[in-house]
């Protein structure tokens, strides 16, 4: 039993904070109003964090999600602008066995997203249900027809993995072009598309009938990778409303000695610690491929993303006035965070999901959830 | 006990909502709120409601009011939510000034004001919170010094709506460095046209401005400006914020109506699961339980003429139940709660609404100093430290 | 508009809170350990309780819903043990037109309670589904067989009133046989009981096919009575913390200075003000047999349950170690607000009653109920 | 990272788990809590406990202990809680009595408690709350005034778990009367079969007594049983508190899992509607939070020998988890939640279960001073007033 990350993880997470910090710090990012400097997307390729997971030979580092894991939550700390999200969680899983366009995003020339909703089909990975894009081949060549909403980072990445319909199922191809439409986002850091495809040209990433397990695995990624970023938010606006809190007088005093205050930051701390050990857990478990992954990751994207709500939301009473404007940093880290709580369903939508892997299944299931969910003991059974 | 309208009432308000379904502009109905759109309208509306006589209901004739039983200004104020029409464009002039001047006021103050803020022909802003004195308003800053027959200003103000529209400002100043902190204080009221007055909006979490800064750099403000005595300011705020707390249940139920009514078309439109309808349904009630509230404490003003402590309950329950709210029609907008366009109703109507709320909690009292207030005047706890 | 009690209202009110203070306070009902003394019902048939809706050739003061009201709420201040809820809000409805009985109510007489609910069958006054309770017509003898649960304050009820099913359908009779079996209660002040029925000779008081309707306006009158009591518990639990928050000093000073305690005093108070209005405005309702009666009841007791739960569990957490035990009066307020929080159903069960009545209608009627849901403008439309 | 039991954690697991099966009497599964029920047959069951090598896992051997990783105690207590076993009966001796001898003990003290403390032969209690010292412990009142070689003790001590059953007791008594409240105070072990000390059961809001009062008068006090220096009580009281909650995190997330697993099993049984069963998922996702964090703590115990600021943070999180469930499972019983038998579980098992939860966030440290605590020591915001 061992909860801790590596001294090489912790490492990473020591040059990533002080990189970021010092390159593209909150404070930062807020002077640019949140828009991506496609600059920056290099400069975290040259720090490998763009091919963490790529194996060696293909030009990555060979690590795991837990290292993703380090850099989810301090990109989450800053609001990294940039496509890391929708590269690394939504599209890199379904590069695996390409290699030329595993080294074009290890090496920092290739960004990615995932477009699988539709205004009147599925809206959610969970979902194919209703998903009416079309692929269709001609030979070797494929063409997809069809048009995709709420494709994150549209605007900033290179190629789209698109979820489509063929005769043998539900598949995922990649395409560059396309007509792509900004849609606006309350959360600019992270902003929506809608992307039109009449016929453009295509590349089979997975194969037609497989598309439902890749979007499975995608998807617990993705949930784990939004828990992580949400205790970076949150973790943010914790340290903002201490900050404020110590500094900041009333009556006389700081306004940390009111309880009505102190309370209050305590409250928001207690929820992103108790929501950082559920997104490691989330993350050691997709690192493992366990069993428990996917409903560890709902269970800690539906905590996280409440945590880190709450936290900001305390963050911005306990500074007042000045935590409500547009000036201060504060709501950028309640955009992002409403963001992440929005993404493939509010809390109660996946509690749901929890729910029916607790309650919809045999006494013996059921017991090894609730006895046995902590993977400690797998290895007696 | 009997909720139904009076004779006199029920006439009120029949004639109200007829006036309104035939004057309301097409453009002025479901305003958003938020500053940027209403301006030029405003006072055009505001004027048409001051000719029609809904203006200042319950100030005395003599001042250009209607003398009317409060009763009325809860009417109106229902109706104008149910028609989802604007709010006279002058609240703070009708909420503060007006009844400040009428407590306070020299004869030529009263004569040089109150029908002008009814007739919208001036709009008020409020000078009382500084960067360094938030809930702390003794400890501001802001100086006034007497030159002649001239107080002469400098300080910074902030938080301050309609300033930027503003002719007037209720200014609170020290013209006494007494270590006495509420001694020392005085009450100007300051024409927005001084040379020396600079207006700087700040730019809220929702991207719009409501809310300013003033800067004032030796402004020039005649004694004759001094409402109630010099050195006397703190006892006029205090007049100032009853009167703010004081009628501010029946508006809060009113924006709240609004919101619970797009509320509930929000989610019958999206066909919402069973966990959602019910907490609708809580919103709901707590709308009843606010209105009802109101009606308990309006009638004791009726009875009484002194407001109750009614109004920071209602102040900490609304704000509380508008924030809550709207994260529950974001919720219901599900994926496409990001959107701003599109997605969501028109314009981002309900991102607009859930990051503003934010602000309820802190402006006009935050909810920290109204449940100080609460226990210590109430419920008559020991003074919080 | 005039949202207060009359002058002779409140009169009663002030007659009712001192002699209740003097002969039946809270420590008085806690010395006795919560049980029922008979000989407190004469008291309150000569102070008119029993009779006050009951007519004036009845024996009664002929007054109304508003009159109970005040007694409902000064009743759950003092946590009266006696069967005033079962016998004024669950009975007598059922009696309207039996002069007899009446009558007796009035002289105090005659005490009574509804049996309803049964193992396998209905649990709501809302359900008569599945309603097992079978009465037989022998001339113009009636007897009735079955087997009623949960019917409140059976031990010290003269006649029930049971719900039961005939060929005509389901109808209301009043028995005063039948085997009883009392059940333990966390509220020990308001027990409930088992009623077995073998033949019991029965009389008839509502007619068969007319039950659901004599149900349903039970059912408000007795949500709105809870929502009285309710907020008449909750107050109680408040003026404890008040007193204990005011007097009881740590670290050298009352703990009411600490906004920990102090403003959760005020979230007490502030939540049971709420409900005090709904449930007058409901009291309103019932009183004038407004249509919106049921939707009111409804809100008021869902809100009112949850609001003296909750003033409950703040004032123990304000009173510290002493208010978690037996000796302080406390549990007593707290266990008669679940009580009244889990009789025919806790809020959410409740709320979605309140969302049909806002959802599942047309525009207009929903219209009806959001903006005229305040009776205040119905003479004008 | 390794959530997974090493090789040896394994071994030990799967030993105690088979033991266990073997060795835990059925009348003592399922144990609901409370005092009641538990005492006649506890000091057998943790003898056998005792017997067996499972007290004391993390106590160094030359006090009887196993010497054993900190992770062993975890298991253990996740087995027993998955098992329903109750805990050995000497809690406060394991988990503060022995770890403050250990700390500040002579070696006649030492040998004199510590191996009866793991054989069960020993139950202690706590002699720390008073009347009027409940959080504010330094205000202490129970008098010790030194006559020759004893101390002579007078006062009274309140919220005393076992102390009915207990042969010995923590007593924290003012030897002197210095202003300086927290200097002054001498930490005594009192044999509780002395003449003079007289226990009263407190009983509960649930009915039970589990809690008591201990009534002190002109008890002497061999000189000899002093822990630490006379004075120096604070420090000494300072070490038994860390270990109250440095030790508590496993135990609490033990009881948190039998309570889930037993609302999942209701749940089940009663088929719940779509908002129940989510609000079901939430209380195991929470439990899950408890745990985890749990195991990062023990993962920095284990690295570091100094335990962390989780402990709060873990009994914060449980009792409001534990609140709040427990409550839930009276909803799910619905209208049968007032029932006592019968209608819910056996013998109003979740009805004790609730009422009892309201004490959770009072006893050992009450949630508001644990926040205090939080804020200051973790966080570093300015002392509260």
């Amino acid at each position: 039993m061992d909860f801790a990350f590596t001294d090489e993880q912790e490492l990473l997470r020591s040059q990533a904070r002080s990189f970021l910090a010092e390159r593209r710090s909150l404070e930062a990012v807020a002077e640019r109003e949140g828009s991506f400097e496609p600059g920056s997307w290099q400069e975290l390729a040259e720090l490998g964090w763009t091919g963490v997971s790529v194996s060696e030979e293909e030009g990555g580092a060979g690590l795991g999600f837990l290292e993703e894991a380090v850099i989810f939550e301090e990109l989450g700390r800053v609001l990294y602008p940039g496509p890391y999200f929708s590269t690394i969680a939504l599209a890199l899983p379904a590069l695996a066995g390409h290699a030329a366009l595993l080294q074009r995003v290890a090496a920092g020339e290739l960004t990615a997203t995932l477009a699988h909703a539709e205004a009147a089909g599925p809206r959610r990975l969970a979902d194919t249900g209703g998903l009416a894009t079309e692929a269709r081949q001609d030979g070797a060549a494929w063409t997809l027809a069809g048009e995709k909403v709420l494709v994150p980072d549209l605007g900033s990445a290179g190629t789209v993995v698109v979820t489509a319909r063929s005769g043998g199922g539900v598949g995922l191809w990649s395409v560059e072009g396309g007509a792509r439409e900004p849609v606006e986002t309350m959360d600019s850091t992270r902003p929506y598309g809608v992307l039109r495809l009449d016929g453009a040209p295509a590349s089979l990433l997975v194969e037609p009938g497989s598309g439902e397990e890749a979007l499975a695995q995608i998807r617990t990624r993705a949930l784990a990778a939004l828990a992580l970023e949400a205790v970076g938010v949150g973790e943010a606006a914790n340290a903002l409303a201490i900050e404020h809190a110590s500094s900041r007088e009333q009556f006389g005093r700081a306004i940390g000695v009111y309880q009505a205050v102190s309370h209050s930051v305590v409250d928001g701390y207690v929820g992103v610690e108790l929501a950082r050990s559920l997104a490691y857990w989330a993350a050691w478990c997709v690192a493992e491929g366990d069993e428990q992954a996917a409903v560890a990751a709902a269970a800690a994207k539906a905590h996280a993303a409440e945590a880190a709500v709450a936290a900001c939301e305390r963050s911005i009473q306990v500074h007042g006035g000045i935590g409500f404007t547009w000036e201060h940093v504060l709501h950028r880290l309640y955009k992002r965070a409403q963001w992440i709580q929005a993404f493939e369903g509010f809390a109660p939508v996946l509690r749901r999901e929890v729910a029916s892997a607790l309650l919809d299944v045999s006494e013996e299931e059921s017991t090894e959830l609730v006895q046995q969910e902590t993977p400690v003991q797998q290895e007696v059974a | 006990m009997n909720l139904r309208d009076t004779p006199d009432e029920a006439a009120f308000r029949g004639e109200l909502r007829a006036w309104l379904q035939d004057n309301l502009p097409e453009e002025l109905r479901a305003h958003r709120g938020g500053a940027g759109r209403f301006e030029e309208l405003g006072r055009a509306w505001s004027r048409k409601l001051y000719d029609a006589g809904y203006v200042g209901l319950t100030w005395p004739r003599e001042y250009g009011g209607a003398g009317a039983p409060y009763s009325h200004q809860a009417i109106f104020l229902e109706e104008l939510a149910r028609s989802e029409a604007p709010q006279h464009i002058g609240v703070i002039g009708l909420g503060m000034a007006g009844p400040t001047i009428i407590a306070h006021g020299t004869d030529e103050q009263k004569s040089a004001h109150l029908q002008r803020i009814l007739s919208a022909e001036e709009i008020w802003c409020q000078g009382f919170s500084e960067p360094e004195a938030g809930s702390d308003l003794a400890s501001l800053k802001t100086r006034a010094e007497l030159d002649g027959d001239a107080f002469v200003v400098n300080g910074q103000k902030v938080w301050s709506s309609f300033a930027h529209i503003a002719d007037f400002c209720l200014l609170l100043t020290r013209t006494d460095a007494d270590p006495a902190k509420h001694r020392g204080l005085t009450y100007l009221l300051v024409d927005m046209r001084s040379a020396g007055v600079e207006v700087r909006p700040l730019r809220q979490i929702t991207g719009e401005g409501e809310f300013n800064e003033i800067f004032f750099t030796d402004v020039r403000v005649p004694r004759a400006n001094v409402l109630g005595e010099v050195g006397s300011g703190w006892g006029v705020a205090m007049t100032t914020l009853l009167h703010e707390r004081g009628t501010l249940g029946f508006a809060l139920t009113a924006a709240l109506e609004v919101a619970v009514r797009k509320l509930i078309a929000l989610a019958k439109e999206r066909r919402v699961d069973e966990g959602l309808r019910e907490r609708v349904a809580r919103e709901w009630i707590e709308l009843q339980a606010l209105r009802y509230t109101n009606y308990r404490a309006l009638t004791k003003l009726m009875q009484t003429g002194v407001p109750g402590p009614e109004g920071s309950i209602a102040k900490l329950h609304w704000s509380e139940s508008n924030q809550r709210l709207t994260k529950l029609a974001l919720e219901i907008l599900d994926t496409e709660a990001q959107l701003l366009d599109g997605g969501g109703h028109g314009e981002g109507y309900w991102q607009f609404q859930q990051l503003r709320s934010r602000g309820n909690t802190i402006e006009a009292g935050t909810s920290e100093i109204l449940r100080n207030i609460v226990a210590e005047r109430v419920l008559g706890l020991p003074r919080s430290r």
